[in-house]
């Protein structure tokens, strides 16, 4: 009872995700839609869940006096005080209060900033890792420093058939790969969601029987 | 304006701090890092909140105000408002030793909601559409290459058998196609990422600093 | 064509009133629009010339649909070449004389109309008229048609042979393997290698990172990375290695925590499992991102592994572990992501592989049965693909008259 | 030790350094290099041409987050100043729950430029949660989906909304998504209801849109900085995303500079060590 309701629910949610994909009638199309909210629902609860973990973490390096505790606490003071501003100050969703200028002003360049790190990292893993090794690796190396060169101006510049080339890679062999892997990923992911309809994999609740 | 100052200057001194890291980890780093780590989980919990169990749960079950107007419903939509906020609760069940098995419910739901998306809808987009866009009559040069190539990459996918003779041939050349696929997403990545870069460097000069023209 | 010969043209082509009304017209001003015709002069727009109206209106019930809509089609006004026509707007009532309500309008040049607000089995009449904004032509009209919904989409019937032939023969292989038989599976390296990383981890001392993506479980590779998880936390159960889990999704965290300590159960080693080691970092990208670096370069794990669904901080995490002197394995289905994964990784798993690897992994004779399945309707792709391949090619060449397989594989 | 061998374990922040240098060098220098327009730039554009004036409005989803700024909002602004050039009308929204603000600045930016009225030539819709669900949804009904503008304006009494109903009354979407949104709007705008949809994505998602380029299901499509600078070409107004294009090639030449020295060092030591071994048999 205890693993075989889940796995019913399981099934029972799968079966219909994937049947109401042929049914058109608004008596299914309804359901599907409500059903779709309601995993939102379900998500957006967890959200607490996560808080709670996260929150746990760093209480528990506290308590512990770990060496780096201190930035436990920068965890807390940042987590409480966006908590703070968006449940009980006023208008958290306005352009221009505390927790849209938070968001704005401290959230965004940090991860905007994390982001352009692979400007950096792009150029170290180039130059460490493209080597002219193998076949393989020299296709891979020649290919990415013709588009490289082919999608700014100065490649235009060096000449007109750097942008030709790098067009037809975009568009043949790359797109042949691409199409490839898309069907070849398509049947992976219906496997495993198959699997995990059936029962026949279910790891997700522990694993077992 | 003093105020869009100080909050630009914040901005600079912790995109700086995230550049630091470049260098080596440090204290300045460490701080940024732990504090987007809290405020972003802020984010997103009140975010998430006000979004969807406000309008879909609190307010039609209880009938509460919340920055909108309050409507209950009735019947079997206060059941059908109700039920995923139960759902929702029972994620919490792993709270309690006792009843934790009952947390499994709503993971079973949503684990399997998505897993039947993952059945026909994908068979379509994934599967048959880019079949479609490539049953291409072999007319030219860049058609044979395209098919040949698509079939070559499907091949290298096969796991039940031996990569050899004819089947090895053309998995040899679905790895040939595969890294002038991944050597192309490379090099056209590069440019997004400098755009990146480009953006940061153009805030810290000429939002900050002043020094470039806008 | 002058604008006389298209008023004559009117009267010859289009039936109806607006002819007659036309003719009408025409002929008392004749003289005038002679005149006007010599001079070639603008006189004739004082004249109210009526526009011409859409002809042949042909009424459906939107097929395939969920019900209350109506798909209209109309022949163009002949009034489109002399950019006369703005729009046509389309009307509906319950009545076929009176009570004609606006529904719709759409641009010149467009012919077609879905009317979404239509009542599914009560009896519609439709009327669609050109206009130039202002003055309006007269009606074509068609009716009446019921809407009703449909209880299966015949534009789908593709992709439902298709799964249900998938679902076969995937159940059919798996059903084979739990009779026992022996399956090969090819090797991939990337796999073979987890046993050893997760041995080096235990001799240095260090932890394994495991990441599972970014994405929640609506991303089946979500799940994949989960049945991966669930088979390295049964090897570092054994191992009592320490294995870390961040997490930027809460309900993957939910159930990681779930597989993680069940592991450690299922080996006898309750204790081991440490909650505190599965857990939430945040949602947001990058900041998951940087408290992941801040993880790399402060605990220096000995082995990393990234599976699931990556964005753009695959190469920031990669290039991090890379910097802490990890060993990085690494399995995704972002396409856009896999050229990272293989610069700055030792093994990555490449699409489908992800999908394959924790059959490969447990070895379990069922997991290992779905796997053949895929090759077989793998190969069913690549046999069909051929022959749409040969059936265009014939087309093509004129040999045939035209393609008749690709069409089977159109979706709606 | 011999040059290949040092060059080889060059300490990686040597490169940080030069790439840091790169891409602020061309911000005082600029090197005023050409941009040649693409023909998926041309169709995206072509597309929005086509739309007549004062009539049925464009429908722009800024679905963009913070960390894809530098490659979208160019895209947004050039776009923008596109329709309200040619009178075209524009209903704007946002799918991302931190887009909102980023999709106001964009709109009420170019729109006080050009001198645009809200509610007559644009509307703001501001975010909807959700992804899939709300694309679906506009099919049906936009006032499903927005009862009202971000504003709280009911859509009844906004004049450029009258008789805008659902897809049907849309020419035109165009989704500017440095994540899946894109897809999303392929998947459930354009395949279940025909509706035409055009795409601005990060360069590097780029690739993994020419196959819905390929099948038709796209318009057009804007790929990074790139795209945003050829859009900027084709309307004769050239900002941030042709400025940006300096810094790109200087960084791309020093790449490949990289890739070739990281080569050459690697054979030189190959050939080293195999005459070393050589000369020991």
């Amino acid at each position: 009872m205890r693993r075989q309701l889940p796995l019913t629910l399981c099934f029972i949610a799968g079966v219909f995700m994937a049947v109401q994909y042929f049914i058109p009638h608004w008596r299914v199309q309804d359901v599907y839609d409500r059903f779709l909210t309601w995993l939102q629902i379900i998500f957006a609860f967890a959200f607490l869940l996560g808080t709670v973990s996260l929150v746990k973490v760093h209480y528990h390096k506290i308590r512990n006096r770990a060496a780096d505790r201190g930035f436990s606490w920068v965890v807390l003071a940042g987590l409480g005080s966006m908590i703070g501003l968006g449940f009980f100050a006023p208008g958290h969703n306005d352009p221009g209060s505390p927790f849209d200028m938070m968001f704005q002003n401290v959230q965004v360049p940090i991860e905007a900033t994390m982001f352009s790190l692979l400007a950096f990292y792009i150029a170290s893993a180039a130059f460490r890792a493209f080597r002219a090794r193998t076949l393989e690796a020299t296709l891979l190396l020649i290919a990415a420093c013709i588009v490289m060169l082919g999608r700014v101006p100065i490649g235009d510049l060096i000449s007109e058939r750097i942008p030709e080339a790098t067009r037809w890679i975009l568009t043949v062999p790359n797109l042949a790969a691409k199409r490839g892997i898309m069907i070849g990923v398509g049947l992976g992911m219906m496997a495993t969601a198959l699997k995990i309809v059936l029962g026949i994999e279910r790891a997700w609740m522990g694993g077992g029987d | 304006m003093s105020h869009h100052i100080i909050w630009t200057t914040i901005g600079a001194i912790l995109t700086l701090s995230i550049y630091s890291f470049l260098y080596k980890d440090n204290p300045f780093y460490k701080f940024a890092e732990h504090l987007v780590v809290g405020i972003s989980a802020g984010y997103y919990l009140v975010i998430y909140t006000f979004n969807f169990i406000v309008p879909n749960v609190a307010r039609p079950v209880f009938g509460l105000e919340l920055g909108g107007e309050a409507i209950r419903f009735a019947g079997l939509e206060w059941w059908m408002a109700l039920i995923p906020g139960l759902l929702g609760l029972l994620l919490y069940a792993r709270f309690f030793p006792k009843f934790a098995w009952v947390g499994r419910w709503p993971l079973g739901i949503y684990v399997g909601g998505y897993a039947g998306l993952g059945l026909s809808p994908v068979m379509q987009a994934r599967v048959l559409q880019q079949m479609e866009a490539n049953a291409l009559p072999l007319t030219s040069l860049t058609n044979i290459l395209l098919v040949v190539g698509l079939l070559g990459t499907l091949i290298y996918f096969f796991f039940s058998m031996r990569h050899k003779g004819v089947l090895g041939v053309f998995a040899r050349i679905g790895i040939v196609f595969l890294m002038v696929g991944f050597g192309a997403s490379f090099g056209y990545t590069v440019m997004s990422r400098i755009s990146l870069l480009i953006g940061r460097v153009d805030f810290l000069l000429s939002d900050w600093l002043h020094l470039a023209g806008g | 064509m002058s604008e006389f010969d298209r008023l004559l043209s009117v009267l010859f082509s289009r039936t109806g009133p607006v002819a007659a009304v036309a003719l009408v017209l025409v002929l008392s001003l004749c003289p005038c629009a002679a005149i006007a015709q010599e001079a070639d002069g603008p006189v004739v727009s004082d004249i109210i010339v009526p526009i011409a109206p859409p002809t042949a209106l042909h009424v459906e019930d939107t097929p395939s649909d969920r019900g209350s809509s109506i798909t209209l089609t109309w022949e163009l006004s002949s009034d489109e070449e002399t950019g006369r026509v703005l729009i046509y707007r389309v009307y509906r009532s319950a009545d076929a004389d009176t009570g004609f309500v606006q529904v719709g309008r759409v641009a010149v040049g467009s012919s077609t109309y879905r009317d979404g607000g239509a009542t599914d089995g009560e009896p519609a009449f439709y009327r669609v008229t050109a206009s130039d904004g202002e003055a309006e032509s007269a009606f074509a009209a068609a009716g009446p048609i019921v809407s009703s919904p449909q209880w299966f989409n015949a534009t789908r019937a593709n992709a439902m042979v298709g799964t249900i032939v998938f679902v076969f023969a995937i159940v059919f292989f798996v059903r084979a393997a739990k009779g026992g038989k022996e399956l090969f599976i090819r090797r991939l390296a990337g796999l073979d290698e987890i046993d050893n990383a997760v041995g080096r981890a235990t001799e240095m001392g260090k932890p394994i990172l495991f990441i599972s993506g970014l994405s929640g479980i609506s991303d089946v590779a979500t799940i994949a990375a989960i049945n991966i998880l669930g088979e390295v936390a049964k090897k570092t159960a054994e191992y009592n290695t320490r294995l870390i889990v961040p997490n930027a999704d809460p309900i993957v965290m939910a159930v990681e925590q779930e597989v993680v300590k069940e592991a450690y159960a299922k080996v006898g080693r309750p204790d081991a499992y440490n909650e505190d080691d599965v857990f939430y970092l945040t949602r947001s990208q990058f900041a998951y991102v940087a408290g992941v670096n801040g993880i790399m370069v402060r605990q220096r794990p000995a082995t990393i592994l990234y599976m699931g669904m990556f964005y753009a901080e695959s190469l920031v995490l990669a290039e991090t572990g890379a910097s802490v002197g990890s060993i990085q394995i690494a399995g995704t289905d972002a396409v856009t992501q896999l050229p990272f994964f293989i610069t700055s990784c030792d093994y990555t798993l490449i699409g489908e592989e992800l999908y394959a690897a924790s059959a490969y992994l447990s070895r379990e004779p069922v997991l290992l049965g779905g796997l053949k399945g895929q090759d077989m309707f793998k190969f069913v792709v690549g046999v069909v693909l051929l022959i749409a391949v040969v059936s265009a090619t014939l087309a093509a060449l004129g040999v045939t008259a035209s393609d008749p397989i690709t069409p089977l594989l159109a979706t709606g | 030790m011999s040059w290949y061998d040092k060059l080889l374990q060059v300490d990686r922040r040597w490169i940080f350094l030069a790439i840091g240098v790169a891409v602020v060098v061309p911000f005082f220098v600029p090197l005023g290099l050409p941009v040649i327009v693409t023909e998926p730039v041309q169709g995206l554009y072509d597309a929005v041409e086509s739309i007549p004036p004062n009539d049925k409005p464009l429908l722009l989803s800024i679905d963009y987050a913070p960390a894809t700024l530098p490659e979208l909002e160019p895209m947004a602004l050039a776009i923008l100043r596109h329709a309200f050039r040619n009178d075209v009308n524009v209903i704007v929204m946002t799918l991302h729950p931190a887009g909102y603000g980023l999709a106001e600045r964009a709109v009420r930016g170019v729109a006080e430029e050009m001198e645009q009225v809200e509610g007559e030539d644009y509307v703001f819709m501001g975010f909807t949660p959700g992804v899939s669900a709300p694309i679906l949804g506009l099919g049906v009904a936009i006032r499903n989906v927005f009862p009202e503008d971000a504003y709280g304006t009911p859509l009844d009494e906004i004049p450029m909304m009258e008789g805008i109903r659902n897809y049907d009354d849309i020419p035109l979407a165009i989704t500017l998504a440095g994540w899946s949104a894109a897809e999303a709007w392929i998947y459930f705008a354009r395949e279940p209801y025909g509706q035409q949809v055009g795409a601005g994505v990060t360069a590097v998602m780029a690739t993994d849109y020419y196959p819905y380029l390929d099948a038709g299901q796209l318009q057009g499509l804007l790929g990074g900085m790139r795209g945003a600078a050829e859009y900027e070409v084709l309307i004769e107004r050239e900002a941030k995303g042709v400025k940006g294009m300096d810094s790109q090639s200087v960084i791309h030449l020093l790449i490949i500079v990289l890739i070739v020295l990281g080569n050459v060092a690697y054979f030189a030591q190959r050939s080293a060590r195999r005459k070393m071994a050589l000369e020991d048999a």
